[in-house]
């Protein structure tokens, strides 16, 4: 009976389950407030803050900002273990589905998928960095993290104005985007209050429209720049829900490598380590999809078979996605 | 009593063992192949037969080997003539320690093989197309300098001097470059001891492919050469194990087999 | 008319009717008495007699070998056929832009001999015998339609043919292969060369690729490999459910048939031999050791070593050359099907799992024969090289090397389309099938 | 803000003349503004309005009584010997008085989240008119700390019906915690008296700058003001947490006569103050307009940029050239 429902869930149509699933999540975080759901304030996703009344929960890092611009002060004091307890949490939510949450529950990559399947609709090819643009891009992810981190002690220890608090979310398109599902334009605006605050809304903006014809021609554009994904990368080792790959059974098509949206080519070539989670990964499963071999992609949760490459299930969806588009 | 044949139907000579199931050879007969292997094959086994006057149905198990070993009907099974080596080797060699490689130069090929302790063949190389360096090759020496086969080993050994370097082993040229070395008046031991040097640099050379750690043993008709064993072991640099009757070992091999097999036969029947 | 009784070398008699009718010009002889057909006869009655129980759905592959190779009567008749020199051109852009591939790797001595004219003593024997076989005037009827060779200058023996071929008349399009494919430049680089060699497809064929004919394209060689790859799983089964002469016949048969046809005959074998699997049937006797056939490629009608091996008692389970598993075996991946995805979905997929020893560094073919012996328990390696076959022959120390490691006996054989080492081979075979008998049964 | 401080000094020694008996027909109103400096060097902003922070962080209001009708020179009142009813979030009634120190002062604690209300009123009767004036302070205290979590329930302004007069602030639709009354805004008021909502009451809104309008309250007591937008600094000047105060003043004169501590009066004159603070809106500093332009130059530039270079890529390859 097991083996009957393995077969099953591996010969699956990938990219039809994770349309609705991405649907169902992108619903429960970016509405779930109106039904009186809160997840808490920890959430490893875009679940954004701003997006007042209709979040299902808050994105982490709007209430890392605030915490650790308490000031060296409290910060280090016993108040600080309340940045710890946030911490935990942030880590225990994490653990459960590792990158999975940028792939299927984060409302703002979810929004960028949709902004891939139009241009795939108008029959758009889509663009790709060469290996040196990859290679120096990659590294913004790690600075922002950093810059996310430090500009809050700043303002905590007085180095900084007020006006820059939440410095990230003042840059995040998400702050911008998300709360448009609700209704709320009013992140939309230039605060001209003091110059910080008109130099950071700015940048906002700038990168609000960046967004849309990044991600309209870059599949997860912005996903390759989030420091969420760095922060992930750094506890991904010890998460429950593991991407495994069996080196042996590698034929090196490099399929998995050309179907990835982030364009990790480590998928392809890395034939010894059997857990391949790399720092851009968001865990979509495409590879496991796109893998011809039996059993050489695979992604299981605390030992237990989630989701494995088989060859009936490769050859069903390509002939599915032969026959559909 | 049960007894077992092995038949070596070689290119150029018929080789036939005869055992009991204790595996002593009772006898054994070489004949020259000629032109209709299977006649001569079957009245050579008859000859043999009736030396130790037993009746052909007395034979339990025959196995044929060697290049004509499809053609003879009455065999009971064909084995191929490497396999048949390698447990005769082994059988032979028994009394020298264990065999590790088998050198074998037969009429018209030269073939190395590796065995391990239970006879099984791990590795094992064979001359490709052209048959310079084997057997036919002394007898085309042989007949131009006019002297015996046998008493090519003599001429090798009272040779005084160093040897005359060969440089090609080629059958088809053997004659012209002899008659060009004694007509340059070298002395016929010169040229004998020169030609036993390039087999044995050629044959090593082929047998280093399947490795030549451990006990080598050789044997075929040429191992008779006591000439070309020195220079093969001076080659080698260290000693060969030589049976006593080298040509006839692969037929040895097949009786064995035979022999194993009739036990084989024997079980699951 | 009078008649003429001929005698081959393994003993097999044919009568010969001499057509002298005044129609044909240049006295050219009926396919089917040139010397091509005879050795095509002569090998195709030893696969199918010398065998006792061929699987009934096999007859469709040995009367399209009959009627194709023995009496030349082409499967194609109007179509446009395009010419392919190695496994490397992708066929669903020749499909797709209107035309048929062909593979004109050759099997025949016959052709090997006029071939020897254009090329050195010691050099391919399947390379020598494409050229005579485009050169000889008798040849299999669909080679004479053929206008245009691609060639993707694999190695160097047929890159150079290319060049030969041009002079007799054809015209030759020269893909450009990168000598290394791991790095993300080889990639592009053959990416831009499938480009343009789509776009020049057109003036081959006479139609542009449009986005539906591509996408048919892909359907039907999909099709065709998924038959094949089910095929490749069924025959992991012990004890084995057919013997491996029969699919170097099916996988050879990909180089000339309509691919429909050959598609609908691969799935009725595999029908059938899914009830021999049931059935618990063997294909070859209790024993028999199973081997990988792996190096220079098997082609009809020289499968001299493939059928010496099963004929010695051993039986091919699985194999890892260009006429066969290399063909068929990978798949194309598209991820979104519009034009520029599927044309780079189709060069990688030609390229990157490519274990061709024409690449640099061979460390692909390496893993995936270990992995291969391990999915197939394969007692023993065949590794083929065809004399002159500069690229296999370099990698036959380092094949061997990573087999022996793994505890699996390799036997190299050097050998060409010439019969004249049937007896030593058979020796050397034997020897090795006995060797593996003997592991086999003390294991 | 020096100029300011001296007019409030004159105010202050007017006050002290006068001895504790409040001249009846003043306005009285309570402010968390602090009299003098050093006592505006303990306060602290919060989202209530200025407080003291006590031990291990608990917020302590402090309300001064002030006379006059201008929110920021009004002089503070030395004693006063009013009773005055203080109304905790869980709706506890209990008893205060004024400290006396040197000014009329009351502090309390605010342990719990939620509105704080405190109601001073003063009896006169002055030639024949019972003057009844309520002093009305309603201080929220909200800490980010505690969470967002049950605002619905707190967010309510409490309804006293002893009050002879009361003037309620009506909370808008989505109001929290956080929200602040913005120049634009509509705030509106119920007046109520015993309870009872009191049409025809004189409401009269005075802001810090002297901006003044009074309405007449409808039949249910309700009257709205749209708060006036007067701060026009330099740009570069602006400040987005300016506050400034506001004074709501509702009176209302009834006709009905009594005896009040042996005195009799013909005619009742209510009077009742409430005070709070309003902010720039942001619609001052905030521009949708800037906005959308950045976020479409940027889409457009972007747009552009890449439709050309897939244009010349297809022309010419970018091969590596050297020199």
């Amino acid at each position: 009976m097991v083996n009957r429902i393995r077969t099953f869930i591996n010969s699956c149509d990938l990219r039809r389950f994770r349309f609705w699933l991405q649907l169902l999540l992108f619903i429960l975080l970016v509405y779930g407030g109106y039904a009186a759901i809160n997840l808490g304030q920890n959430l490893p996703t875009f679940s954004c803050g701003y997006n007042q009344d209709g979040k299902g929960g808050v994105c982490y890092l709007l209430p890392l900002q605030h915490q650790l611009a308490r000031g060296p002060a409290s910060l280090f004091s016993w108040a600080g273990i309340a940045v710890l307890t946030g911490f935990l949490y942030f880590v225990i939510w994490f653990f459960v589905f590792n990158k999975a949450w940028c792939g299927y529950a984060c409302p703002l990559g979810t929004i960028q998928d949709w902004i891939t399947a139009l241009r795939k609709k108008m029959g758009i090819p889509y663009a790709s960095y060469t290996w040196e643009q990859f290679r120096h891009l990659k590294k913004i992810k790690y600075a922002l993290l950093v810059l996310m981190i430090f500009i809050p002690m700043g303002i905590g220890s007085g180095i900084f104005s007020h006006d820059m608090a939440t410095p990230f979310c003042m840059i995040c398109p998400g702050r911008t985007i998300i709360p448009l599902f609700t209704g709320d334009f009013s992140q939309l605006t230039i605060d001209f209050s003091s110059k910080t605050k008109m130099i950071m809304t700015t940048l906002g903006m700038l990168v609000t429209g960046l967004f849309f014809t990044g991600s309209f021609i870059k599949k997860r554009f912005f996903c390759f720049f989030c420091p969420m994904s760095a922060l992930h990368y750094m506890l991904s080792k010890p998460a429950f829900l593991k991407l495994k790959k069996d080196g042996s059974k590698c034929t090196k098509c490099g399929d998995c490598y050309s179907v990835c949206d982030m364009q990790i080519k480590e998928i392809a070539d890395d034939v010894d380590n059997i857990n391949i989670l790399q720092d851009d990964c968001i865990m979509c499963l495409k590879c496991i999809s796109a893998c011809p071999e039996e059993g050489c992609l695979k992604v299981n949760f605390l030992g237990q078979h989630v989701f494995e490459s088989t060859v009936d299930g490769y050859i069903k969806r390509m002939e599915k996605g032969n026959k559909s588009e | 009593m049960n007894y077992f044949a092995g038949v070596d139907i070689g290119s150029t000579a018929i080789k036939i063992v005869l055992i009991d199931d204790t595996k002593n050879i009772i006898s054994s007969k070489v004949t020259p192949t000629g032109s209709q292997f299977r006649k001569n094959a079957v009245d050579a086994l008859h000859a043999m037969l009736a030396d130790c006057n037993l009746a052909f149905d007395e034979l339990a198990y025959v196995i044929s080997t060697g290049y004509g070993r499809k053609l003879l009907k009455e065999a009971d099974e064909s084995v191929s003539e490497i396999t048949a080596n390698a447990i005769g080797a082994m059988e032979a060699g028994r009394e020298h320690g264990v065999i590790n490689t088998i050198i074998n130069i037969g009429g018209q090929d030269t073939k190395a093989i590796q065995i391990d302790e239970s006879g099984t063949v791990t590795n094992f190389a064979m001359n490709e197309k052209c048959a310079a360096g084997t057997g036919k090759f002394l007898d085309v020496t042989a007949r131009n300098l006019e002297i015996e086969l046998e008493e090519l080993g003599d001429y090798h050994l009272n040779l005084k001097t160093a040897p005359l370097p060969i440089n090609s082993t080629c059958v088809v040229f053997a004659e012209s470059e002899i008659i060009g070395l004694l007509a340059d008046g070298h002395g016929k031991e010169e040229i004998v001891a020169g030609i036993h040097y390039s087999i044995a640099k050629r044959t090593i050379r082929l047998a280093k492919r399947v490795g030549l750690e451990g006990l080598v043993y050789f044997d075929g008709g040429p191992a008779l050469n006591k000439g070309l064993v020195a220079s093969m072991e001076d080659e080698l640099g260290k000693k060969i194990v030589i049976p006593d009757f080298p040509q006839i070992t692969t037929a040895l091999g097949a009786s064995v087999l035979a022999y194993e097999a009739y036990l084989d036969e024997m079980e699951s029947a | 008319m009078n008649r003429l009784l001929m005698v081959t070398s393994s003993g097999w008699k044919k009568e010969i009717k001499v057509s002298n009718d005044p129609k044909t010009d240049e006295k050219k002889t009926a396919f089917n008495l040139t010397h091509q057909a005879i050795e095509a006869e002569s090998m195709l009655r030893r696969i199918k007699d010398d065998f006792p129980d061929n699987p009934e759905s096999m007859n469709y592959f040995y009367d399209l070998y009959q009627q194709v190779y023995c009496e030349g009567r082409s499967v194609y008749d109007k179509e446009k056929i395009v010419g392919t020199m190695c496994v490397q051109v992708p066929e669903e852009l020749i499909y797709a832009a209107g035309g048929v591939p062909v593979r004109l790797c050759s099997g025949f001595y016959t052709d090997d001999q006029h071939g020897a004219e254009f090329m050195p003593a010691k050099s391919c024997s399947l390379v020598k015998a494409t050229l005579g076989m485009l050169s000889n005037k008798s040849t299999l009827p669909f080679i004479n339609k053929v206008k245009t060779v691609v060639s993707p200058t694999t190695c160097d023996q047929k890159r150079k043919a290319g060049a030969i071929i041009e002079e007799m008349g054809y015209d030759v399009y020269n893909m450009e292969l990168p000598p290394l494919k791991e790095s993300e430049e080889a990639r592009l680089y053959w990416q831009r060369s499938i480009h343009k060699f789509s776009v020049s497809l057109k003036e081959i064929t006479g139609n542009k690729i449009t986005k539906d004919s591509l996408k048919k394209a892909i359907g039907k060689t999909a099709a065709a490999q998924k038959a094949y790859r089910k095929l490749h799983n069924l025959r992991k089964e012990t004890p084995p459910v057919l013997l491996g002469k029969d699919v170097f016949m099916i996988t050879n048969a990909y180089f000339f048939d309509k691919i429909e046809n050959w598609t609908a005959a691969v799935n009725k074998l595999n029908e059938e031999l899914e009830q021999r699997k049931e059935e618990k049937f063997s294909a070859a006797q209790r024993r028999a050791p199973r081997i990988l056939f792996t190096g220079s490629p098997a082609i009809f009608p020289n499968l001299k070593l493939p059928v010496l091996i099963e004929e010695s008692g051993g039986v091919i389970v699985a194999d890892e050359n260009c006429s066969s598993n290399r063909m068929l075996y990978d798949m194309i991946t598209v991820d979104e099907w519009n034009m520029s995805n599927m044309v780079d979905g189709i060069a990688d997929n030609y390229l990157k799992p490519c274990t061709c020893p024409i690449f640099t560094n061979n460390d692909d073919r390496k893993r995936k024969l270990i992995n291969m012996s391990q999915e197939f328990a394969v007692d023993g390696v065949v590794y083929q090289t065809f004399s002159g076959c500069q690229v296999y022959s370099m990698e036959q120390s380092s094949i061997t090397k990573v087999l022996r490691d793994e505890g699996i006996p390799v036997l190299l054989v050097e050998s060409d389309y010439s019969p004249d080492d049937m007896g030593q081979l058979s020796t050397r075979v034997e020897a090795f099938i006995e060797s593996l008998k003997a592991k086999k049964r003390r294991k | 803000m020096n100029i300011n401080f001296y007019r409030m000094m004159i105010s202050f020694l007017l006050g002290m003349l006068l001895t504790n008996s409040l001249p009846a027909s003043q306005t009285y109103w309570l402010s968390d503004i602090p009299p003098t400096k050093e006592l505006a060097k303990k306060m602290r902003p919060s989202h209530g309005g200025l407080v003291q922070r006590g031990k291990r962080g608990m917020y302590i209001k402090r309300l001064w009584l002030r006379e006059g009708e201008d929110p920021l020179e009004s002089g503070y009142i030395k004693q006063n010997s009013a009773s005055l009813v203080f109304v905790n979030p869980d709706k506890k009634i209990s008893k205060m008085t004024f400290r006396n120190k040197d000014y009329a002062d009351v502090a309390f604690k605010m342990p719990d989240e939620g509105f704080y209300n405190l109601f001073m009123t003063n009896r006169e009767i002055e030639n024949g008119v019972l003057y009844v004036s309520v002093a009305k302070n309603e201080s929220l205290n909200h800490s980010c700390r505690a969470g967002h979590g049950d605002v619905k329930s707190k967010i309510n302004p409490f309804y006293y019906d002893e009050a002879p007069i009361d003037i309620i602030r009506e909370r808008r639709s989505r109001e929290t915690f956080h929200s602040r009354i913005t120049s634009g805004d509509v705030v509106s008021f119920t007046i109520l008296r015993q309870g009872k909502p009191l049409p025809g009451a004189l409401v009269k809104m005075v802001t810090q700058k002297g901006w003044a309008k009074t309405l007449k309250s409808d039949s249910e007591g309700r009257v709205a003001f749209e708060m006036i937008r007067d701060y026009y600094p330099q740009w570069h000047e602006f400040k987005r947490r300016k506050m400034e105060g506001y004074l709501a003043i509702a009176e209302y004169k009834s006709k009905d006569a009594g005896t009040y501590a042996g005195e009799k009066f013909s005619a009742v004159h209510y009077k009742v103050t409430s005070s709070g603070n309003y902010f720039p809106s942001a619609r001052d500093y905030k521009s949708y307009l800037y906005g959308l332009l950045i976020g479409l130059f940027a889409l457009t530039i972007s747009g552009f940029t890449v439709y050309f270079y897939r244009r010349r890529r297809l022309k010419i390859y970018k091969e590596k050239r050297f020199g």
